[in-house]
């Protein structure tokens, strides 16, 4: 009785079959119920994920947080969602209204397909499709295009300055994100996720690629747009980015798609690196496979979070050099040699494979942290050097704003 | 099951308005809209030929992502001078950029 | 009419549909969005004939890069977002006749040929074509050439982008 | 092989309908009461002037170029990943190659100073 789902999958055949119905019909009917059931779990997921958010935020700045409503205040995330579904929803004057209604379904409608293609235990696969990996980063992309047509829609200034960082920054975090993947998928020599979870039944990926693992990370978190990459909603300049004339539950699906991707990119990253649903005893008892599977969403979650609220928010030409001139040459350095060190071990027992391929990660880190020493040198003594404080404007300022 | 027929008359159909998009629009950048729905309509017959007449062979997908880094391509420098000719001459209207007449 | 061929039909109209809307509409910035609804159709059409991974790519590359270009490449050209009079030539008549002649045209000499109404051939279940892509791409007896030749290419491409797209003040 | 689509299809459909549901819903139990002034442009406070397409600078189209080579690059990069077990030296050197030309256009792009924010 170790695998409940294969249960009643098996029971919902026979069901079917008994109806007459034939058996093109029961796979889509299946694949229909298991897709809300999996939406269904998933938004539940995302409603919980409020109170974690704002529960977690509370501990890191020595507050409670919300205690009053429930156990522990659990109840509280639902009266947030009934307060946002009683809120008067304003459409600003001159906006777009299809494009402006459609983009916060997008932002969480990619969200959710994301989920299809997460195996979450041995069993509990949606889809294996044999181009998963891709197939993520194509939905990330339509995530982009959810927030530049909230950010044009919008008919407002700060909006699409938001908007434009926003797809400036999630763009150039893609580059040194689809190369680290690539990592993972060459290991793996696939590119279906759970392809890639069962590949890593002798050694998990952060084993082989630790360099791979934190740059996929580290995307993650710009992609999302959280610190410190949220210059894109920073409050002092451009007050809230792309979601700033959204109101009531519109921009609670902004708010909504925003912590569910963090989950979401948490188990991805836990899937390609973290062997994803492995544990002990997780194939015969598949559903400790989930929870294995949201153990190590949840912890990578945490680190998001420990991220965001440690860190300060980077300015915009840091955060493209930081991408351009760090991490893609980075990502770029981990493949060639992965690639090239995994032709050379060909035949080699496990152990030597595993040894050699993080004792040259650590070389790479090594000299990364050398070079980045002494920048950062040079950095120090650029900034200590004496500079004017305030000189008047020279010349009238350009028509070149934002 | 769906035969060839369909994605041709599709791959047809979606060329020919990618054809009148390139020859009718004013804008510039409209008109490299217009490229690209030819260039995916070339695209879908590549493939369609490929898993109808030779799936054994894998040229037809190939070609189709040679298509694509060429449509990248095409983009990338075509949308670069649209935006210089913006900037020197303030239009991107196609037949006001006819510099090389003179 | 098997399911198939429903779905086949409802994403050709809606894909052509929105093909329509890219060289009819005024706005530019719909003209880019009913562009990737085609390019998104597209891809399910790819879906259809067994062709995921090109599929995933269309997304990745022609929504997620091309269409996100083209978009700022409208807004960087502000002047032109408010044009809302005609949007095309004097000619646009002349460029419908042609249009609909080529396309009368193709499908004209596509009915005269013989396996035009062909069915698709089985697809084992142990062919694998993205496999069998990875290894074409880069063998020597394959697509090696042009595979380099495309890499070189994208370089040139965006070198040049670069020098026409911007000038130092 | 379509099977495995099947599944992407219907979530597909469906995923819309959830966020869909949540926006149809306050039309339903929320008021509504729009007048001019609750409806204008929130910019801080004050009222907004001038026209809403500001001016951008080129550098966002110049980054957005640079990601596009690099994006179509790597995707071809992926079925190489993926045949990894079949290649021959040959084929790896290709596909190092492959990697290298693009760090040219990254260097390029570097050196001419396209990749600074000013």
């Amino acid at each position: 009785m170790g695998d409940p789902i294969t249960a009643i999958s098996l029971w919902l055949d026979g069901l079917l079959a008994g109806w007459g119905l034939a058996p093109a019909l029961i796979i889509v009917i299946k694949a229909l119920l298991g897709v809300g059931a999996l939406a269904t779990a998933v938004l539940l997921v995302d409603i919980f994920l409020v109170w974690v958010e704002r529960k977690v935020v509370a501990r890191f700045q020595d507050r409670l947080g919300p205690n009053r409503l429930g156990p522990f205040g659990l109840i509280q995330p639902f009266a947030d969602v009934i307060k946002l579904l009683i809120k008067e929803d304003i459409t600003p004057v001159g906006a777009d209204r299809i494009v402006y209604n459609l983009a916060p379904i997008m932002a969480l409608a990619t969200v959710l397909l994301l989920w299809a293609v997460i195996p979450l235990a041995p069993t509990v696969v949606g889809t294996d499709v044999n181009v998963g990996v891709l197939y993520i980063v194509g939905v990330g992309a339509l995530g982009t295009l959810g927030i530049i047509m909230a950010g044009w829609a919008s008919n407002n200034k700060y909006a699409l300055i938001g908007a434009f960082r926003t797809v400036a920054q999630m763009v150039s975090y893609e580059v040194p994100m689809v190369i680290a993947l690539l990592v993972p998928v060459l290991l793996a020599r696939s590119m279906g996720i759970n392809s890639i979870v069962n590949a890593q039944d002798s050694y998990w990926f952060i084993l082989v690629a630790p360099i791979a693992f934190l740059l996929t990370l580290i995307t993650s978190i710009a992609e999302l747009g959280r610190a410190p990459f949220d210059l894109v909603e920073a409050e002092s300049e451009i007050v809230a980015g792309f979601h700033i004339e959204y109101t009531g539950m519109k921009f609670g699906l902004f708010y909504a798609g925003e912590l569910l991707h963090a989950l979401t990119l948490s188990g991805i990253v836990a899937s390609l690196f973290l062997g994803g649903w492995r544990g002990p005893g997780a194939e015969s008892f598949p559903l400790l496979g989930i929870v294995y599977f949201f153990a190590k969403a949840f912890f990578l979650y945490w680190v998001i979070m420990w991220v965001k609220y440690s860190l300060p928010r980077i300015r915009i030409d840091q955060m493209l050099n930081l991408n351009w001139k760090f991490l893609t040459p980075l990502s770029l350095v981990v493949l060639v040699v992965t690639a090239l060190l995994d032709k050379a071990l060909v035949g080699v027992q496990p152990w030597v494979y595993v040894l050699v391929l993080l004792a040259a990660n650590l070389v790479i880190a090594w000299v990364t942290l050398q070079i980045l020493r002494s920048r950062a040198r040079k950095e120090r003594q650029r900034v200590a050097e004496p500079r004017p404080i305030a000189r008047p404007p020279a010349a009238p300022v350009s028509s070149q704003g934002a | 099951m769906i035969p060839l027929s369909y994605f041709l008359v599709f791959a047809a159909a979606l060329f020919s308005i990618g054809l009148y998009g390139v020859l009718a629009r004013r804008n510039a950048i409209a008109i490299l809209m217009g490229v690209e729905l030819m260039l995916n309509a070339v695209n879908i017959n590549l493939v369609a030929f490929w898993r109808y007449i030779t799936p054994t062979q894998i040229a037809g997908q190939a070609f189709a992502v040679m298509v694509f880094a060429v449509a990248a391509a095409e983009v990338a420098v075509g949308l670069a001078l649209v935006i210089s000719i913006y900037r020197r001459r303030n239009t991107v209207v196609a037949d006001d950029i006819d510099l090389l007449k003179f | 009419m098997t399911a198939l061929q429903i779905i086949f039909l409802i994403t050709a109209v809606i894909t052509l549909g929105a093909a329509a809307m890219v060289v009819i509409t005024r706005n530019l910035v719909h003209a880019a969005l009913w562009l990737i609804m085609t390019f998104f159709g597209i891809s399910v059409l790819y879906v259809l004939l067994n062709a995921g991974f090109l599929a995933v790519a269309q997304v990745v590359i022609y929504i997620g890069a091309i269409s996100i270009l083209m978009i700022f490449a409208i807004m960087l050209t502000r002047r032109v977002q408010q044009d809302f009079g005609p949007q095309t030539n004097a000619a646009w008549p002349w460029a419908l006749v042609i249009a609909a002649a080529l396309f009368g045209g193709l499908i004209w000499i596509f009915s005269g040929w013989g396996n035009f109404f062909t069915q698709a051939p089985v697809m084992g279940e142990r062919a694998d074509p993205l496999r069998q892509l990875g290894m074409a791409l880069v063998s020597p007896e394959q697509y090696v050439i042009p595979f380099e030749v495309a890499s070189v290419m994208l370089t040139a491409a965006l070198i040049g982008a670069i020098m026409v797209a911007w000038e130092r003040k | 092989m379509l099977n495995d689509w099947l599944f992407i299809g219907i979530f597909l459909v469906l995923a819309p309908v959830f966020p869909a549901l949540a926006l149809v819903i306050p039309r339903i139990i929320a008021p509504r009461k729009p007048n001019p002034l609750k409806s204008q442009t929130y910019e801080c406070g004050i009222e907004t002037v001038g026209d809403t397409s500001v001016q951008f600078r080129v550098q966002y189209y110049l980054f957005t170029l640079v990601f596009l080579i690099f994006d179509v690059e790597i995707v071809f990069l992926y079925p190489w990943a993926v045949a990894y077990e079949q290649l021959d030296l040959f084929a790896v050197v290709a596909g190092i190659l492959f990697i290298f030309l693009l760090v040219d256009g990254l260097i390029f792009a570097w050196r001419k100073g396209a990749l600074e924010w000013e």
